[in-house]
């Protein structure tokens, strides 16, 4: 029976870790932005949602998606737009933004230091209780963070399938030049994904808050595994961050319980080395 | 429809195009020859905004569009249709269609432009579903011209569309923009050197080393002696 | 650029480093302040020639760092090798390190040899921490705290003294640049340039991109293994700490000042960012947002560093003078 | 000129350095985490530290001289930035001592030896304490506030073995952070229990910032052990161990040991931690100190800081005070060498009694000082033993968890 317990424990990691890769892996694929602030996006998703329970509001969690949610899209579209679209026209521009987003992250963290206290903030919980079948009990916490992850991606399946902007994103993934030329205002493009990406990683800080807690260095830790997930599923390919996410957080569950927590870093490594070294895409990557 | 004056165009700190003059009437083919790497591309991407450091003056319809982005030219009427057919390779033929029309102006004509695509290429019709990047050259070719169609344009701005095509495909690509042409489009093709295109032109223009070395209709062409050296190799 | 540009540049540089004990050698603090210049200059220094150089996101700098610093430590303790031998070898051991990482990362590509050399970062600490680590000698979490200093013809160079120690410091630092400004002028140096610009043009040209990554990954990690090592001897301890995020930044802030691929631009990064990292150290907790926003405001403002303004401003050089030409 | 004014901005930046000098004043060092991940251990010994400073300022001064700290960010203690720190704080400021907390596991003690000035620690390390004993002279000026880990370790262990309660196997879990005071505390736990005929059914060591704890309390509910530790020093941690453990507990005593000592555990848990076992050496014993010096000690505390005393805050506190003592005595702050015979041979007399430090010069753990061992009983620590020798306090009883069947 055990072995359900890690299963599930998988599954509802497996859920947040592929919210927050996809959010990567579609930045990187759309304009090859690697974001090191990513993490830092994930504590300011935190922080809001603290700080907008803490005024003790009408209507809770809901409250906060409704405030949270464009806050995060402002703040990623703006992020974009002014810093990290002017470094585009430098040469080896690719690493001046990994060394600019790395700076963010620092400079982030450190404001959440010195406005929050560097203690963790915890959070309500979303729903109370446990859910009891048999031998096997789920918090309906984790339920929730499990549905609310899985409809959170499906909603943006959705986008990108059926609307204007979303086949505008694609066609930008799969031809920046191919897509100025039909007139995609490619710049916004960029700004809006970069946007997207924020809202789905701050959402993974809000859902995971109340578990994990908020903390101001707490980023890194996500940055690392989106980032190994996205490169195991392939950058650029939304698919492969799907699949690469549920078995990620399979293999993170199934190694803490048979070898110890100690090894869940090396297995995670370990696995995407092997997977690049005979597959250097990743599992069903284009190349970026 | 479009005028072109005193355009300078730069690369970093290359001086690619020297003070250009250049007339587009409406409803003609204008023809833009010259050698590879003369700046042809240049001036074509110029004017539909996709090269951004120019100076001059590029007016179109009267106004002046000089350094404007090109989603905006897109949705004013001038479309690029680049030699490298740039298509989105994972979609499909129908997808990269429907993105052709991705302008506001061009959006609530989809349906009617799908047909008037569908009856011109009657290829893709069959390949509707097929993706982009398992298409063979010449169909690729034949998408990319039909997603500018797409757009509604009023002046077509094609690149070299003769590239890299088999004679007959050639052939048949110049069929086509004539085919265009009549229905009311302007447009202005880049080629490099072939005569087949210059007896379409309503007139010609020919660019060497950044500047145009010559203008005029296809008899002036072809009776020029410079023009026989370069371009026809005699 | 040319080399004896930069070759000029470098002895003026050292030279007037060279003189700085003159007036600083009564103060220990900023002694010690100078020999960590000049050794985050090395580092620095590689990490411009295999980034900024070869066009490599490689970000295992700080772990070759760590590599060599532990190697070398462990070499001298249990083997009993003098120091100044086992530093060499802690280059060997760290260039063995990066030849296995640079094998998987040949066939990837931009940040996935970044995330993969991150990996190697990432997984360090937890590995010399780890019962593995131990049984190796590192001491497990606790770190070493008894490394022996270095001795060179009798003579015992302690970290208490810090004008002995700066001047061999000196000595190393300028060999390690020279071989730098070396390789950058050599055949190498045009091989990579022409790797970065477009890598199926530098094979169709036969310049092998395997070889000279390899050749590339070995040098770096070798030398900044080696400086590692000295590293260890000079402070006397090592812990897993240095693995923490705060050195990966301060590293990367080096290269943003000094400019990537502006050698020697890194060096002047060294010594302005460790200087303005202690400078900062009474602000406390504002130090990382001073630092930061430091990063921000650098990149957007100059994207080419410092070096890349001198050259601006006076046109040295390069691109500027081709100004006007056409193509063709 | 948009690029003119980002310069100046950095360049202001680079002369935020200036240090006011004042005529009549004595420097202290306090070179503590100011930043990264033990930012908040930092700021429990400052609270001590800055309340001691500031009560011998309002008496007047030490010597009529105004006491001015001097800090340092030692971050993450690397050996490197701890000696930085010494150099900077007794070879550039040249404070007359140093405050410093929980500063490393031995390079601090290399670090200060160097120099004279007077080095309070609260290390907890073994390793330190072998540190010393290779150069004791050289090493003079060190002080230990706490005992060592194998001592703190002992101590938990024998306090467990002591509670009112009857284990129902003698299963122990034993889970520790991966750092040198989780090792430490981890491997003496093990042997302790190990002696006693207990089965250790898991022994876990962590990294920092793990907060899934999923795959490892499916173990733990299958062994069903009579106590389970968790030794690391950070709250979230622990924070979340216990939370996830309670969506079905086991019927087994949480000891926390040191871990419960981060303020936010009882903060953010409040009467949810209620049953939490732990401990804090130099500990001043509350909610009722032990002595009405002690209890005014408190008090004060609470009245500047508005919560309880945490871990650190009065051993850091008695460091100043000792120090100060030591010059009161000798009449000189810069007879750093007599300073520092006077603190290890005479002690300090402080709130609780007698601080003796011995050969080694660690403050042991016993006598006025012993170790304080805590249960979160209505969400705040109460004091519920101290030891050695192993006795209970006062009358405050231990209660038997409520996940407990």
């Amino acid at each position: 029976m055990e072995v359900i317990d890690v299963i599930i424990s998988g599954m509802i990691n497996g859920s947040v870790y592929a919210l927050m890769a996809v959010g990567l892996t579609l930045v990187y694929g759309v304009s090859k932005v690697f974001n090191f602030a990513y993490g830092s996006f994930y504590s300011l998703g935190g922080y809001l949602a603290f700080s907008i329970l803490s005024f003790k509001i009408f209507g809770g969690y809901v409250t906060v998606l409704v405030l949270a949610v464009p806050a995060l899209l402002l703040f990623g579209y703006v992020v974009e737009r002014a810093i990290v679209a002017p470094l585009r026209r430098w040469s080896s521009w690719e690493v001046k933004v990994m060394m600019l987003t790395l700076g963010l992250a620092l400079l982030m963290d450190n404001l959440f230091q010195i406005t929050y206290g560097a203690r963790v903030k915890s959070l309500p919980v979303i729903v109370e209780g446990s859910l009891t079948v048999g031998p096997v009990i789920v918090s309906w916490q984790d339920i929730a963070i499990f549905v609310l992850s899985v409809s959170g991606m499906f909603a943006f399946r959705w986008v990108l399938n059926n609307t204007w902007v979303g086949l505008a994103v694609q066609a930008v993934a799969q031809n920046p030049n191919g897509a100025q030329i039909v007139g995609i205002p490619r710049d916004k493009i960029f700004a809006a994904t970069f946007a997207i990406s924020t809202v789905m990683v701050g959402l993974g800080g809000i859902l995971l808050s109340q578990k994990y807690f908020v903390s101001p260095n707490q980023g890194w830790d996500i940055l690392v595994k989106a980032w190994v997930i996205t490169a195991f599923g392939g950058m650029g390919s939304i698919r492969g961050s799907l699949y690469a996410a549920f078995i990620m957080g399979m293999l993170e569950a199934f190694v803490g319980w048979m070898f110890g927590l100690t090894w869940v870093q090396f297995a995670l490594f370990g696995v995407l080395l092997a997977t690049l070294a005979i597959r250097p895409q990743g599992l069903m990557g284009k190349w970026g | 429809m479009l005028k072109i004056e005193k355009l300078n165009a730069y690369y970093g700190e290359f001086h690619v195009l020297e003070d250009i003059n250049m007339e587009v009437p409406r409803g003609q083919v204008v023809v833009l020859l010259g050698p590879n790497g003369h700046g042809k591309s240049t001036l074509l991407k110029s004017i539909c905004g996709l090269v951004r450091s120019v100076k001059g003056n590029i007016l179109y319809k009267g106004q002046n569009i000089t350094g404007m982005s090109t989603s905006r030219l897109v949705s004013m009427g001038i479309t690029y249709i680049a030699e490298n057919r740039e298509l989105f390779p994972f979609m499909t033929v129908q997808e990269n269609l429907k993105l052709g029309a991705f302008s506001r102006a061009a959006r609530p004509h989809l349906k009617e432009n799908l047909d008037m695509v569908f009856t011109l290429f009657p290829r893709l019709a069959e390949r509707k579903k097929q993706l982009a990047s398992t298409m063979s050259g010449g169909e690729g070719r034949m998408l990319a011209i039909a997603r500018g169609l797409m757009s509604n344009a009023d002046l077509l701005a094609v690149d070299e569309p003769s590239l890299g095509l088999q004679p007959n495909l050639r052939l048949e690509v110049f069929r086509i923009i004539k085919e265009i042409n009549k229905q009311g489009k302007t447009i202005l093709v880049v080629e490099q050197n072939i005569p087949k295109i210059a007896e379409m032109a309503d007139k010609i223009y020919v660019l060497e080393e950044g500047m145009i070395t010559f203008e005029g209709d296809k008899e002036k062409v072809l009776s020029s002696e410079h023009m026989k050296e370069i371009f026809l190799g005699m | 650029m040319d080399g004896k540009r930069r070759i000029l540049i470098m002895a003026v540089v050292f030279g007037l480093v060279a003189l700085l004990p003159i007036f600083f050698g009564g103060s220990k603090v900023i002694m010690h302040i100078l020999i960590m210049c000049l050794i985050w200059s090395v580092v620095a220094s590689c990490w411009d020639l295999i980034m900024g150089f070869a066009g490599i996101f490689s970000f295992g700098q700080v772990a070759f760092f760590v590599i060599g610093a532990y190697a070398s430590a462990i070499f001298s303790l249990r083997l009993g090798v003098p120091p100044i031998i086992s530093t060499f070898l802690a280059g060997a051991v760290a260039a063995a390190v990066g030849v296995l990482v640079a094998l998987p990362c040949l066939r990837l590509k931009g940040a996935y040899v970044a995330l993969v050399t991150f990996a190697v970062h990432m997984i360090l600490a937890p590995f010399l921490k780890s019962n593995m680590g131990r049984a190796i000698g590192t001491g497990g979490a606790q770190g070493l705290l008894t490394i022996p200093p270095i001795s060179l013809f009798g003579y015992t160079f302690q970290n208490a003294e810090p004008i002995p120690f700066f001047y061999l410091t000196l000595v190393v630092a300028v060999i390690c640049s020279l071989i730098i400004i070396l390789v950058i002028m050599s055949h190498w140096g045009t091989a990579f340039l022409t790797l970065k610009d477009s890598e199926d043009f530098a094979r169709a040209l036969g310049v092998s991109a395997l070889r000279y990554k390899l050749m590339v990954f070995a040098l770096t990690s070798f030398l900044t293994g080696m400086i590692g090592g000295f590293y260890g001897h000079y402070v006397g301890m090592l812990s897993t700490r240095m693995l923490g995020i705060d050195l990966f930044v301060t590293l990367m802030i080096m290269l943003v000042i000094g400019g990537v691929g502006q050698y020697p631009g890194a060096v002047l990064g060294a010594f302005f960012t460790v200087t303005i990292n202690e400078m900062l150290a009474p602000v406390g907790s504002y130090r990382p947002l001073i630092l930061g926003a430091m990063v921000l405001i650098l990149v957007l403002a100059l994207p080419d560093g410092v070096v890349g303004l001198i050259r601006s401003l006076f046109n040295l050089g390069g691109r500027g003078a081709r100004a006007g030409g056409r193509m063709k | 000129m948009k690029r003119l004014g980002l310069w100046a901005m950095a360049l202001l930046l680079g002369l935020l350095v200036a240090v006011p000098v004042f005529a009549q004043e004595i420097k202290v060092g306090v070179p503590l985490a100011m930043t990264g991940p033990y930012t908040d251990t930092g700021d429990n010994y400052w609270k001590g530290i800055k309340m001691a400073i500031d009560e011998i300022n309002e008496a007047g001064g030490l010597l009529k001289k105004k006491l001015v700290p001097v800090r340092f960010d030692t971050q993450e203690f690397a050996p490197e930035r701890v000696m930085q720190g010494a150099d900077y704080l007794c070879g550039q400021e040249k404070v007359m001592s140093v405050h410093a907390g929980w500063a490393g596991w031995g390079q601090d003690i290399r670090a200060y030896g160097k120099y004279d000035a007077p080095f309070f620690a609260d290390d907890g390390s073994q390793a330190a304490v072998d540190v010393f004993k290779e150069n004791p002279a050289d090493f003079a000026n060190i002080f230990q506030l706490t005992d060592t880990g194998i001592n703190q370790a002992a101590s938990m262990f024998r306090v467990l073995m002591a509670l009112p309660y009857e284990y129902p196997n003698k299963k122990v879990v034993i889970i520790h952070a991966d750092d040198a005071w989780g090792q430490e505390v981890g491997d003496t736990l093990e042997k302790n229990f190990k002696e006693k005929g207990w089965e250790v059914a898991l022994k876990e060591k962590v990294p920092y910032g793990t907060r899934e704890w999923g795959p490892i309390l499916t173990t733990i509910r299958k062994i069903n052990p009579a106590i389970i530790h968790v030794e690391i020093v950070s709250a979230q941690e622990v924070i979340t161990f216990f939370r996830q453990f309670m969506k079905a507990p086991t019927s087994s005593i949480l000891s926390y040991g040191y871990s419960i000592v981060p303020r936010e555990v009882v903060e953010t848990m409040g009467k949810e931690a209620d049953g939490l076992i732990g401990e804090v050496p130099t500990a001043m014993p509350t909610p009722k100190a032990p002595t009405p010096e002690a209890q005014a000690w408190v008090d004060k505390f609470e009245k500047i800081y508005g919560h309880r005393p945490q871990a650190g805050s009065w051993a850091a506190y008695s460091g100043v005070k000792a120090w100060a003592a030591a010059v009161a005595a000798v009449g000189d702050e810069t007879k750093l060498k007599e300073v520092n015979q006077y603190i290890a041979t005479q002690g300090y007399k402080g709130e609780t009694g007698m601080w003796k430090w011995d050969a080694e010069h660690v403050m042991r753990a016993g006598g006025d000082v012993p170790i304080g061992h805590y249960q979160v009983q209505d969400g705040e620590m109460v004091t519920i033993y101290t030891d050695p020798p192993t006795k209970p306090y006062l009358d405050f009883k231990f209660i038997k968890p409520r996940w407990i069947k």
